[in-house]
């Protein structure tokens, strides 16, 4: 290989390592109100100037502006506010008991709330949701109570998956939201499944699901917007573009040359661009692409951008890769700080409600681990039966595996 | 009773699980209008709509996925892969999500899926339309595997598999589609309608998933083969005038090591055959089974004969595939062997 | 399932099956010379009219207009016609052989020649080729001698492939043509990696990589795509649209809202609609892609709009799903006969010499056969020896492989 | 020599070969500017660039097929996924390309990549960040697949995988980066510093792939082991005072069947013991192959110990690892068994 020649190879930079300014001009921004909003029968092609643009809401006066404004109701908006701070209450409370050993592992989803909020809200109970593991809004919305999650974190006598699955791995058949894999980006094309299934059964159900804008590198991705398009199926496929995955920044995942949302037309499928730490917008475009579902009109593509304030998960040090304070600089600001000034600029709230909420959530936190952690934790009694490792491997334990067990009992004595 | 090959039972299986159970789909590439490159869906599309037996994309990632997706949603999928050389792509979606599914979230989710897809050789199909890939999704906890030998048996597991809410993967002998094959390319073709189990009834029957079968009783040796090697290890044992048994392992997983492990245990000897590649080939879990329970009744080293470790090579189809030679001489062995 | 409720999933239909009358409605068609030729540095996004348009020089008079001719030669051109009607020559000659029983499978390209030779003249010797099964132009144009491609399709003792592949699976290493595989569609991803190799080596060769617009359902196409977008390589990614993929038509892999071509700015990666059956026009594209890939301009991708005229291979009868002489109607002609008009349109080419370059060709295509014939049969001797099978397994053949060699001499006796 | 952790051996390995050839390119999912969520690639893209140290597009498909077009175009890739849970979207790309390459061109292209991946459990990952596919690798013909125990076999495997003209599929026990692990949860963690094979050489040597070691003679049986369960089995036979042969397989194909066997001829006792689900799994292969060469020097059957035959779950880490205990009485079945 001769080594005088230079290499012509791209490769993507972010704009702002550590020790770096942030820099965030690479982001194409569009005002509050900028976008019309069509008629959910538009063609995929036309929504083109939507999933290169940015449908926004609320403006920088805190006002809800233009075409895509849903005129929610204050008792609405302020349940939205509600869930997205339990959903943050919850979170550091949560990376708290990891950093004390309680739990083994834990992922938040620290600025991103309005994503899973808004959308949950604006879905219907029989709609069904295929999440990653950034979407625990979902749960806060479908009102699943928190000792049943945490739980799930800690592995423990009560834990719905039966100390199975490492924790924020929920899954919720009541509540209609599928199971969370390890494995990104399976459950994209598995919603697309879902949702022709309630196509064929002539149901008005649609499905919904959510991957990181890293894993929509994955053949699964394409899957998904392949079938969706194909059999119109009535599904909301949704890229949370927060900006990272891990280590790498979004340009990794293709985003340099194009938006996300863009591909939706140049699959057929309608493509939106949306500001996802705008409740209202996100919920206008959930509101949308479901009615367009509903009513036959098939798949939108949803784009939100948004920034992952967080580490990526406990095990992460993002310091390592980008400049410390870069969240400071996000120019699309917080979800719940957005929503908060709006109902406050509204006159439905105000700082003390929003600092009594907070200490209300934070006690309903603590008081639901409290009451979590008498099933057991990890580390300290009581434990599930290791029995249970050997269960719905099958629907009928098989042989093999009762043998298995049977050896494992004699193994712990 | 009727007179059918292997691929109308499939088709009858599927038409009347179509009929009883309005949950049940089928999808896969040109299974639709088409009736699929086999024709094992011939008449299907016309008989119960598009909706119910779709032409899909070419995506095996995506035919495993939606119809993970179709299963949660109550539908009882019934997905084609077109050949099983080509059901790789969908290989993460068939180990980190159908084989996982109801253990992660602890039988909440469930996805009742069937994976139909025509295996081996003998059919002039080089490398990539030959391969007999059961032993990784043997390896697989959370999935079953089934491979039939005939009609009869091909009906009846693929209506257990049909209604079984565990995931299976139906492993089909392309080359017995018409009819059974010793493993002599040169002696005239047999239709299944001269063999005893290409009698199969129109109507619903199954054929228990996790038994094996003893197709032959004999005292001399075990041979244990599935899917075409069930009849080329019985024109072997007949060549050589051997009282072998002979047993269709008919389900892979969960596998029936009882019965297996009593025959070899009357007949001390035994041997394995499989059209697979040898070499980490599904014949050595049951070589290592049948070791350690038939220890102290084993009188020769268990056998096992397999497909070479190297692709299946278009032009050595003959010598590639383990004929009845092939399985005469490790029978051979087997006896002489003490 | 609520049998009583009406599906509401849709289902791409073919706009004829077998005793319908041929409709080609559906097809988006523009006259030649319609598209203007942009600069080979034009975004990505500003491709949309050309990915949702048609790519066309010859008229209906056989003129070559507009802004794509590439103004080429006679010389070339009836070089060009020369290839393609050797190609088709070839194939329909290996047809017939195939149904004596002399070959066990074959697939013809007819119908769709212009896409491998206009493609493989526009291309320099040193760039790379990732052909489908559907692309044996490529070898017409860079000379591989036709005894060894019927060597290969005989699987006898010079058989290129040592008799390890189906007929029609080449590769030529010193001619730059990379092996094909019986997987569909494995070769986009990795002709991308071969240019991304070429780019990290500073050097000037492009990769050109086919797949039919039914494989491109595949992840591997999404892979390509977005491993071309990132590091901006130097790739053609072809996707042979020939409205056909055994049984099912284009619309069940995405055809039906949008072009394939245009997936390309979703992706960031410009997109170019091209009348398949021109061969200027796909001449005039090949170079202009190829251009932009060297000046570091990047991957385009491609689609070829055409048909599949002869059935999909020896083992398929389309009279079971299409009209029996659909062809007939196809909309863009036949390009063998296209580029023929065109030059005896230019007074470079006349019938007679035509109907002799056809017997010419004929002839030449007979005495190889002849010739091929000489090594052996799959049938008939001589026979590739059988220790061959174990070969190239590895580098160096390891020690069970040799035990099973002499196991299999054992047993041949 | 110098001190490393596995982690640093393997980095070295890769910071010789960049440094010795100019056409060793380093790519995955984090491995550039982060250097790895393990960090075994820390300091190669500051010290190569990153044209030669690539972070990629999440796509283990991608990684693997644009790792294949580099190696046609004449580069040497070390690839890494991220985790051997997460390879399975590459499997087809693996199985039907990187693996097939040279035969079906007949030797004319050919792919020399190396694929990295941690595997095996131990570090608390749950189900979808501890398993141990070398089965569903070692299955198929054409791919070499190894897995190190220790650093210094690390090192010098890597090296000679990267060298290696034929893919290698490089396993890489993840719960041994660290230290040796003896199966003991509960014990205060022992660095590789403190071992003899982690004195690590700074520059480039090899240790050849298919060569099996024997960590320890012994006269009473023989264990043969591979990855995180070669320190097991050693705990085990010491705390049980047994006088056992220890063999690290380290390469799993080329499999070294003759160290194996030449070994159990002699203590004519064997017992296998690896991470991965039992059934189906290596040791079956192995198991086999070692009835049958050794079939008559055998004093009892041939024990296998493995994983469970279910996903790898969270809260049971240690009674679904096989640990000391597991292989303890194992030993002890096979000793007392006549
Ligand atoms: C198939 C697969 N490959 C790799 C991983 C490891 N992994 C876990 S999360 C992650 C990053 C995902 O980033 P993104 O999709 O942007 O989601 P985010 O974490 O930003 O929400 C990676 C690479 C995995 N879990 N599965
Ligand atoms: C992974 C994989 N899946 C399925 C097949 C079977 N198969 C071979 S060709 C083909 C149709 C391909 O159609 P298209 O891509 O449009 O190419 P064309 O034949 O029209 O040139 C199919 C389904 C295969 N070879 N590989
Ligand atoms: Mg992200
Ligand atoms: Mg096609």
């Amino acid at each position: 290989m001769p080594s005088r020649l230079r290499s012509r190879l791209h490769v993507p930079k972010p704009p702002a390592r550590p020790g770096n300014k942030s820099d965030f001009s690479y982001l194409k921004l569009q005002p509050a109100g900028a976008q019309p909003k069509p008629d959910v029968r538009i063609s995929a092609q036309a929504t083109l100037p939507l999933a290169t643009g940015l449908v926004r809401v609320l403006d920088d006066n805190h006002s809800a502006v233009g075409a895509w404004d849903p005129h929610l109701e204050p008792e609405v908006l302020q349940a939205g506010l509600r869930h997205m701070l339990l959903t943050r209450v919850f979170d550091e409370r949560m990376q708290r008991t990891q950093r004390q050993g309680r739990i083994s592992f834990y992922m938040r989803s620290y600025g991103e709330e309005a994503v899973s909020v808004a959308q949950a809200m604006a879905l219907r109970p029989g709609d069904m949701l295929f999440p990653s593991y950034r979407n625990q809004g979902l749960y806060m919305v479908r009102g699943r109570p928190l000792v049943e999650l945490m739980c799930q974190l800690l592995s423990n006598t009560r834990d719905m998956c039966k100390g199975r699955q490492l924790p924020v791995m929920y899954h919720w058949r009541q509540g209609n939201i599928f199971s969370i894999s390890g494995n990104l980006t399976t459950q994209f094309p598995q919603a697309v499944g879902w949702a022709m299934a309630a196509a064929i059964k002539g149901e008005d159900h649609v499905a919904s699901t959510w991957i990181g804008e890293g894993s929509s590198a994955e053949g699964d991705f394409h899957a998904g917007m392949v079938f969706a398009e194909v059999y119109q199926a009535p599904v909301l496929l949704n890229i949370v573009n927060n900006q990272w995955a891990i280590s790498t920044f979004q340009g990794f995942a293709g985003g340099e040359k194009s938006t996300f949302a863009a591909r939706g037309p140049g699959y057929g499928v309608p493509g939106i661009r949306v500001d996802g730490n705008d409740f209202l917008a996100v919920y206008a475009v959930t509101q949308w692409a479901a009615d367009r579902a509903r009513k036959g009109g098939g798949p939108t593509l949803i784009e939100h951008v948004t920034y992952r304030a967080a580490a990526h998960s406990t095990s992460d040090d993002p310091s390592r890769y980008r400049p410390k304070d870069e969240y400071l600089s996000w120019p699309l600001g917080d979800p719940v700080d957005r929503l908060k000034e709006h109902l406050i600029a509204q006159g439905a709230w105000t700082e003390e409600r929003h600092a009594a909420l907070t200490k209300e959530l934070e006690d309903e936190v603590g008081a639901s681990w409290k009451a979590a952690t008498q099933y057991g934790t990890l580390n300290e009694g009581p434990r599930l039966d290791p029995d249970l490792m050997f269960e719905d491997v099958f629907k009928d334990m098989p042989a093999h595996l009762a043998r298995q067990r049977d050896q494992l009992r004699a193994e712990r004595g | 009773m009727a007179k059918m090959n292997m691929i109308q039972a499939l088709n009858s299986a599927m038409d009347v699980m179509l009929d009883r159970d309005p949950g049940v789909v089928v999808l896969g590439e040109d299974v639709g209008y088409f009736g699929g490159v086999f024709r094992t869906t011939d008449g299907l599309q016309r008989k119960y709509g598009e909706h119910r037996v779709l032409d899909t994309p070419i995506s095996e990632l995506g035919i495993v996925a939606s119809a993970i997706g179709m299963a949660v949603n109550g539908l009882r999928p019934v997905a084609e892969i077109q050949f099983a050389d080509y059901i790789y792509p969908g290989y993460d979606q068939i180990v980190s999500e159908l084989a996982r599914l109801r253990y992660r979230s602890a039988g909440e989710f469930y996805a009742p899926v069937t994976i139909r897809t025509p295996c081996g050789g003998g059919i002039r199909g080089g490398q990539t339309h030959s391969q007999s890939p059961e032993a990784i999704f043997a390896h697989i906890c959370g999935i079953k595997v089934v491979m039939p030998s005939n009609p009869y048996d091909a009906k009846g597991l693929l209506i257990s598999a049909i209604e079984d809410d565990d995931p299976v993967i139906f492993l089909e002998p392309k080359r017995l589609y018409n009819g059974p094959f010793d493993g002599d390319p040169d002696k005239p073709a047999v239709p299944w309608s001269a063999h005893a189990r290409g009698e199969v009834p129109e109507g619903h029957y199954t054929v228990p998933i996790s038994k094996a079968e003893i197709v032959r009783a004999g005292r001399d040796a075990t041979i244990i083969a599935y899917g075409t090697m069930v009849h080329v290890a019985e024109a072997a044992a007949n060549a050589l005038g051997l009282d072998a048994e002979i047993i269709d392992v008919r389900t892979i997983v969960p596998l029936d090591a009882e019965t297996l492990c009593e025959s070899v245990k009357r007949t001390g000897r035994c041997l394995i055959v499989h059209e697979a590649t040898r070499f980490g080939g599904f014949g050595a879990e049951i070589a290592a089974t049948v070791q350690e329970e038939c220890f102290w009744q084993l009188e020769a080293p268990i056998g096992r004969v397999g497909g070479w470790d190297t692709p299946y090579p278009h032009a050595f189809e003959w010598e590639y595939f383990p004929g009845q030679k092939r399985v005469a001489s490790a029978l051979e062995a087997l006896m002489s062997a003490s």
